[in-house]
């Protein structure tokens, strides 16, 4: 079971590991992933939108996907949206697993796709007023594409 | 009856969170539907006019080009998602 | 820069990650690796041995090899030896870059390296009053090996 | 002469953490260490049966059986690490 969560408040990344951590006694091995606001010189906040009817949807998605790859493998997701100061975290994927392999790859998966198939965007503010929508990555789509069956 | 909910940039320059419309009969796949919509409004026309650049997902499911229109509730046009 | 430390009290995961993060404006995930003893029926805590001419001076061998292949990311690693208990952390690794990829595949790197590389020797102590030497894996061999150029 | 450290059960079945010798000059290689070092005792021999799970380190730097031996000041014998 991978659960996800959407949410604008931040998260106790510790709390969220401790809780998976606490369902099972086979799990040996932990991995997490956090995505920050970068603290770019210059850049004063990141705002997230969302598709709401979609958004949770897909993140379940993806969740059902991963469990479904590492069946011994259970994790929480959360993304957050709203406005974010620089520094603040963004997105917590956290898995936990009795192979250390099993726990690394379902956190590398969840992440290349809410990369990619979340419907969210970034529209970053600048401290000179200006403000720009965060334009995709092409690394992105790779590195997602990598976990489609040849 | 169909409603476009618009996103990001594209939201921007066509200037609205969502429009309501009757779609012409003969708008069959979501290319077509990009086609049509373009030639509603200078701002429609710009935000649509890279079309590598769009995204759509109808009734909350990504869409392709080629993907048949049916009857949908809510079609969605955004740009590459840049969440995570 | 990726520190080591070798330590027989436990370690506060998020502090870690938090020191990390403080230290650089550019970056944008962090990914960190846990290493529990698990919590399996009858088993009553895990002793880690270890060499300690040796142990340190491997982790920092391995630390400065990982900061060779990833430039860009910064990192701790911390590894428990002496009597653990079950559900307890034994190891530690944290990672903070600007590029998601490459915070994954620096840890991952890390722990098939401290899998396989660390002179540390597990020996399990049972409620039936039997204990044994965990024995090495041969997968953990194998996901070292990946690393190594053809 | 030579230190020889022993962990996890290489030590236990030698019965002995530690141990300081003079190897004979004609020893010149890791492999030629342990053919020599499983003579010294029952315990030794047992502990060194199987090659395949002993791993040794000079001056802490792991070694292969092949590994001339040169000089050293300390040498470890151990079982497979199992740390992480």
């Amino acid at each position: 079971m991978i659960a996800a969560r959407l949410q604008t408040e931040p998260f106790d990344a510790a709390a969220e590991q401790a809780a998976l951590i606490s369902a099972r006694t086979d799990l040996g091995a932990a991995v997490q992933f956090t995505g920050l606001v970068r603290a770019d010189d210059g850049l004063v906040a990141l705002t997230l939108e969302h598709y709401p009817a979609m958004t949770l949807a897909q993140m379940q998605a993806i969740a059902a996907d991963a469990a479904a790859r590492w069946p011994d493998t259970i994790g929480t997701i959360i993304h957050r949206h709203g406005r974010l100061l620089p520094g603040e975290p963004i997105v917590l994927v956290t898995t936990a697993s009795p192979h250390r392999a099993h726990a690394f790859a379902a956190a590398s998966f969840l992440m290349d796709w809410l990369k990619t198939k979340a419907p969210f965007w970034k529209r970053e503010e600048w401290a000179d007023g200006s403000s720009r929508w965060v334009e995709a990555k092409t690394s992105d789509n790779h590195a997602a594409e990598q976990w489609l069956a040849p | 009856m169909v409603t476009l909910v618009y996103f990001a940039w594209v939201r921007e320059m066509i200037g609205a969170d969502s429009e309501t419309l009757a779609l012409p009969a003969e708008i069959s796949t979501v290319a077509a539907l990009l086609d049509w919509l373009a030639t509603r409004s200078p701002g429609h026309a710009a935000a649509l006019a890279d079309r590598s650049c769009i995204r759509v997902a109808v009734d909350q499911d990504f869409a392709t080009p080629t993907t048949p229109l049916g009857n949908p509730r809510e079609i969605a046009i955004f740009p590459p998602v840049t969440g995570g």
